[in-house]
């Protein structure tokens, strides 16, 4: 199993190095001068000139590249072209915010997904499988930004019981939480309706009822596990879905988060940030999907057989 | 005079969906003795697994439906049952067990869990207790008891058997159906589980409904056999009047002749020509009128009855 | 001689069960209707009198007769603008799959089909993409490259891609280790036979179910992008640059973001339903 | 001697695995005469389908050669094994699985016809897809069913059809009845040997199933963990079977009489060991009542023990009797 954690850890690494050479290429090979950007149109063209040999823009893309990898490898992100700080203390300064908001939509997601997707399908064709299938394909069809924004609209506007931004105590996460699970939510919860429907049809569930065991104890004891197995992959790929959502959410909310940081980072061209920030959330996202597949194999027996082999 | 343990009247049963009905079961007459073994032969969608659904009522929910007839067990008819009632009886007095030993474990259960919650919800014992019958039961069926930690993917296909039927058995059922216990087993896998069943038998005297498509595997083992076409028992009787008498339903005789035989060299096979009917659209009179090399014109209009010789029953207009 | 038994393509097959499927022909009525406005759009209202032209007299007035939906904060008509915005959302929607399905399908497709060291590479490839969030992807793309319809359509086709090489490449997957693709191999037929007659046929129910469930989340991706400002800028009247613009007098005029949203939500969920459907209808295992 | 149709020497088929590599086929001699069936027979995970698909170059073997009329066909290149593609053909044993479900009848028969370029005019392809339906059995009206229309018998009936459409002189027959209920096997087993009469086939029968491969097979041979273990023609490898794994295999069979019951039967003990890096030896000695530590040095080779009658085992050949 030990085994199985560092392997999987050392095969983040080239894809750290994938990523962040994707960004980069992208950010580099593309339009824009971030000297010129930084010093605004007015600047002169000297000063322009100084300031791209100061930042290394007029090495060669390679070079550039090896020697950001190089420096990052030392823990050495860089520094904000705009702001000069190192761009470490800005991403960790807007990362709580970020994951905070992301885990709470996760658990959100997975506490209402699960245990109605396990209801719809064990009363299925009832009214309340009706409900919230109909509720989770409306769930899918509506982009988050204009929940966040209707939610705003009622609750903050209309009635005045959440504010309309700002995360100084609780109640602030309460909207934008909702606002990121929704989608999520509705995935969740139509899995696991069909995941549960699929496993009911199996062998071994005809096996307990044969058993003489009650409807309730072979849902417990023989289905929920069973169906769970796959649910688990669809809320590790939605959580890459909720920390790219993160970015949307800020902004409906205004919060200071991760996300904000990117998109006014990408505006300025300001490559250390956007590449930290990039490779930031990539790594957070590779770490879940890991944690997801051991989860995978705590439920699943074969799984964890597969692992410590 | 051996007690009737099982007995089956004029059952019929249905698959309704949206778009038809299958007739499954079209009258099935199917009677079973204390501590005996009766095979069920026939082919795809003869009805077979139908009638051991039936019995314990683990038809699918909403489309499997017992129209007509009665399932007496012990003198009560099992149609009739409650839910909960039913539930006292599956496992405890009556076990099953299905074709395909690969998905008939749960693959997140250990195989000592699975075989204890049986135990658990029929019997009043303490945890030891359980454990030790668990125990027990593996080393009946040949498995080493400490065995039972292991995950269903940790055994072979003929371990899995024996481990389901160690599960059938444990609560020393009166009734135990086999629903094609070897199919899906090697045939080396297959004797061992044969030889097995058999030695069980003797030891539990438990009674057994094989259902299989194999005549090899029922003159093995079983005393009574029943043949099955499109959801009537055709003809039955002891092993001896099916294997040795000489008037069989042609059905039957079609079935033996399409056996190549492993003793005498013949040139080309007598199978039975066409196809089996469409359960949705079953022909008039006798349902192997189409196929049948002897039919008469009787046959197309009158469906006939059953004539009954001793142990032996015949459902054909040839015999009167 | 009997009659010999009509020639039933598998597909008329899906359309009469899909036709049973209510909720989808509900869907299929909303996307005829939206597609319908899309490409008349230029009847139904002016562009440039309506959607475009600004005219501070009339900002931010309700609903009424002259304006069905009210004005935006230019005293622009709301609903000229959702009509045209119709137009740049279905294009993108339609555009932003199609492409990324045609590459991505081509990456699975080979990948699938020849395994090894190929199939490594591409997908070693495809998993370093796919270890970015879309979003992020798209949103980093759009960035570089500077707002516009084009660019978003690139950043949107490239993010698609590794997702649709995926599916891809797990329905060759399966499919090429059936009998008849061995049984195709037998009697000779070439590679790119087997490909195109034996399992190109075979994946296309599974890829057009993605595809148009594809459709609707590009949408939705596309009106984000607007949203935060990376997509199509103003005044172009793309929906989700005027829900950003309409955020602003949430407090005013609420019914900037309303009818703008329901009018995406419409369009998502109508694809959303017959995506559904076709799933069902192409394995109608699965429904019972 | 005439020579064989087909003829394998030493033919090796190994898998890479994670846990190691895989021996499929491992070593295999066999001969088939032209017109003659070969049954192989042997249990689940013997390798006798890939020993099939090797023949046949489905599947690349790892060493080894296949002689086709006496000329190695593993050394041919592309364009001349799509030309041996004509002269032999496989029938599958999931009859759904091995026809397109997206084509009808007629497309699947007629599909080897256009591939190979046999006939290019249209009415004549028809003509033939016509008169190869007939020939296996199939209604003229089926003619534009697809396959899940039809049944598992009818859908073995096109799998035929199509291998016979190039006009080939082996067939590699992979389990073909064993998908099907008896009566519809029966059905099928007949139609084989028709055709096999009227057009002088050569066919290659695999099948776990003991009384199948007796009735249509010529010679038999015995597969066990990728070996053969025997070989002899039908009649007398049942009549007098020598490898201890070949007795075990027919004493297990269940024979629909009465005439046994009751019999002790010899049931080998255990189960089939891992393929995966096996040990030299005799692949059966852990299961085998007669197994001393010889049998577990080295390889045993196929030993003639009779007048065409081969087994690989140390209780034959050099001096040993059978008990």
């Amino acid at each position: 199993m030990y085994k199985y954690i560092i392997k999987r850890l050392m095969m983040l690494i080239p894809v750290i190095l994938g990523i962040s050479f994707i960004v980069f290429s992208i950010i580099s090979l593309t339009p824009g001068d971030p000297a010129r950007i930084i010093l605004g149109n007015h600047a002169s063209e000297e000063a322009v000139e100084n300031l791209r040999q100061e930042l290394g823009l007029n090495e060669p893309f390679i070079k550039r590249y090896i020697s950001y990898v190089g420096s990052s490898i030392k823990g050495d992100f860089g520094s904000s072209y705009r702001t000069g700080k190192p761009v470490f203390e800005d991403i960790f300064g807007k990362f709580p915010l970020t994951l905070k908001l992301a885990l709470f939509s996760m658990l959100l997601a997975t506490a209402l997904g699960i245990p109605i997707g396990i209801i719809s399908a064990v009363k299925r064709y009832s009214i309340i499988d009706g409900a919230s299938m109909i509720f989770a394909l409306l769930m899918t069809s509506m982009p988050s930004f204009w929940i966040g924004l209707m939610l705003i609209l009622i609750f903050s506007i209309k009635l005045d019981i959440f504010p309309v931004t700002g995360v100084e105590n609780i109640k602030g996460y309460v909207l934008p939480t909702i606002t990121l699970a929704s989608f999520s939510m509705a995935i969740i919860t139509r899995m696991t309706r069909s995941t549960m429907l699929e496993v009911i049809r199996q062998d071994y569930v005809r096996t307990a009822r044969a058993k003489g065991a009650s409807t309730k104890r072979i849902i417990f004891k023989h289905c929920i596990r069973n169906a769970l197995i796959p649910v688990v992959t669809v809320i590790g790929i939605n959580f890459g879905i909720l920390l790219g959502g993160t970015v949307i959410t800020e902004t409906v909310f205004a919060l200071p988060g991760l996300g904000t940081l990117l998109v006014s980072a990408i505006r300025m061209k300001d490559m250390p940030i956007v590449m930290g920030a990039v490779i930031f959330l990539a790594i957070a996202f590779s770490i879940i999907n890991l944690l997801v597949d051991l989860i995978y194999a705590v439920i699943d027996p074969r799984v964890k057989a597969q692992y410590s082999r | 005079m051996s007690q009737t343990l099982l007995n089956i009247k004029n059952l019929y049963v249905n698959y309704e969906t949206d778009e038809e009905t299958v007739r499954a079961l079209n009258g099935v007459n199917l009677k079973l003795n204390k501590g005996e073994m009766l095979g069920l032969v026939g082919e795809t969608g003869a009805g077979k697994t139908t009638t051991a659904l039936s019995i314990l009522k683990l038809l699918p929910k909403d489309i499997g439906i017992i129209t007509n007839g009665q399932i007496e067990f012990d003198g009560k008819d099992l149609t009739k049952l409650k839910e909960a009632e039913l539930r006292n009886i599956r496992g405890e007095r009556i076990s099953m067990i299905f074709q395909d030993p690969m998905t008939s474990l749960n693959p997140v259960l250990t195989v000592g869990e699975q075989i204890a919650e049986v135990i658990e919800l029929h019997k009043t014992l303490d945890k030891k207790q359980i454990e030790s019958k668990v125990n027990e039961m593996l080393e009946l069926v040949g498995i080493p008891a400490k065995r039972k930690k292991e995950f269903p993917h940790q055994f072979s296909g003929g371990m899995k058997q024996r481990v389901i039927i160690a599960m059938a058995l444990s609560c020393d059922p009166e009734l135990l159906i086999a629903d094609e216990p070897t199919t899906a087993l090697d045939v080396t896998i297959q004797a061992q589980v044969l030889n097995m069943m058999e030695e069980l038998k003797h030891k539990l005297n438990t009674a057994m409904l094989l259902i299989t498509h194999d005549l090899g595997v029922v003159a093995q083992i079983c005393d009574k056999v029943a043949i099955m076409y499109a959801g009537e028992i055709i003809e039955s009787g002891t092993a001896e009047d099916i294997f040795e008498a000489k008037e069989h339903h042609p059905y039957t005789v079609g079935l033996f002749g399409s056996i190549p035989n492993l003793i005498e060299k013949t040139n080309r096979l007598k199978p039975i020509l066409g196809l089996m009917p469409d359960p949705t659209d079953l022909p008039q009179g006798c349902k192997f009128h189409p196929r049948c090399p002897q039919c008469m014109e009787i046959c197309r209009k009158v469906h006939p009855d059953d004539r009954q010789t001793e142990t032996h029953t015949i459902k054909c207009h040839l015999y009167k | 001689m009997a009659e010999k038994t009509k020639k039933k393509s598998f597909y008329i097959a899906v359309w009469k069960r899909l036709k049973k499927n209510k909720l989808a022909m509900i869907g299929l009525s909303i996307l005829i209707i939206m597609l319908t406005i899309a490409v008349f759009a230029d009847i139904i209202a002016d562009y440039d009198t309506l959607a475009i032209k600004q005219n501070i007299n009339i900002r931010l007035e309700g609903v009424s007769k002259e304006h069905w939906f009210g004005t935006d904060s230019y005293g622009r008509d709301i609903f000229a603008r959702i009509v045209h915005g119709s137009r740049i959302s279905l294009i993108i929607g339609i555009f932003a799959v199609s492409i990324p399905l045609v590459i991505g399908g081509l990456i699975g497709a080979i990948a699938g089909y020849f395994g090894g060291l190929l199939d490594n590479i591409l997908m070693r490839l495809m998993d370093m993409l796919l270890a970015i969030p879309a979003i992020l992807l798209a949103i980093a793309i759009v960035a570089a490259l500077g707002p516009g319809m084009i660019n978003l359509l690139i950043a949107l086709s490239i993010a698609g891609i590794p997702g649709y090489a995926r599916i891809v490449k797990s329905s060759v997957i399966t499919i090429k280790d059936l009998e008849f693709v061995e049984a195709a191999e037998a009697i000779g037929a070439g590679t790119t036979r087997i490909l195109i007659r034996h399992i190109l046929p075979n994946i296309l129910g599974p890829v057009i179910v993605q595809a148009t469930l594809g459709i609707a989340s590009t949408i939705i991706n596309a009106a984000a992008l607007s949203f935060i400002g990376l997509g199509i800028q103003p005044p172009k009247p793309e929906w989700g640059s005027m829900l950003s613009e309409g955020r602003e007098y949430i407090r005013q005029a609420p019914h900037l973001i309303t009818f703008t949203g329901i009018a995406i939500v419409l369009t998502v969920l109508s694809l959303n339903l017959i995506g559904d459907g076709l799933r069902d209808a192409l394995d109608p295992r699965l429904k019972d | 001697m005439a020579q064989p149709l087909i003829e394998t020497k030493a033919l090796k088929k190994y898998f890479k695995s994670p846990s190691g590599s895989l021996h499929a086929v491992d070593g295999v001699s066999l001969k088939i005469d032209k017109g003659q069936t070969l049954g192989i027979v042997g249990e689940s995970g013997c390798g006798k389908s890939t020993l099939g698909r090797v023949i046949i170059r489905l599947l690349e073997a790892t060493a080894g050669e296949v002689l086709f009329e006496g000329k190695n066909i593993l050394k041919y290149n592309r364009n001349q094994m799509r030309n041996m593609r004509k002269e032999m053909q496989i029938i599958f044993q999931d009859p759904y699985a091995s026809l397109n479900p997206r084509m009808t009848l007629s497309e699947i028969i007629a599909e080897p016809i256009k591939v190979n370029k046999l006939l290019k005019n249209r009415a004549e392809i028809e003509k033939r897809v016509t008169k190869l339906m007939d020939t296996v059995g199939l209604a003229q009206r089926l003619i534009n069913s697809y396959p899940h229309e039809l049944d598992g018998g009818r859908k073995q009936r096109i799998g035929i059809a199509r291998a016979l459409a190039v006009e080939p002189k082996f067939i590699v027959c992979d389990e073909p009845v064993s998908a099907l209920d008896v009566s519809i096997q029966a059905q099928i087993l007949n139609l084989m040997m028709d055709l096999q009469e009227e057009m002088g086939l050569t066919y290659m029968f695999i099948t776990h199933d003991l009384s199948v491969v007796k009735h249509i097979s010529d010679e038999i041979a015995v597969m066990y963990l990728g070996q053969c273990v025997e070989k002899a023609p039908s009649d007398q490898l049942f009549q007098n079977p020598l490898h201890p794994y070949t007795k075990a295999l027919l004493s297990s069979i269940p024979l629909p009489s009465l005439k046994n019951k009751g019999n002790k039967r010899d049931i080998i003990k255990g189960e089939v060991t891992s393929p995966i890096n096996p040990p030299p030896g005799c692949r059966f000695a852990p299961r085998c009542p007669h197994a001393t530590e010889e049998c577990m040095v080295r390889d045993i080779e196929l030993i003639k023990a009779g007048d065409e009658h081969f087994a690989a085992c140390r209780l034959y050949g050099r001096g040993f009797d059978a008990e």
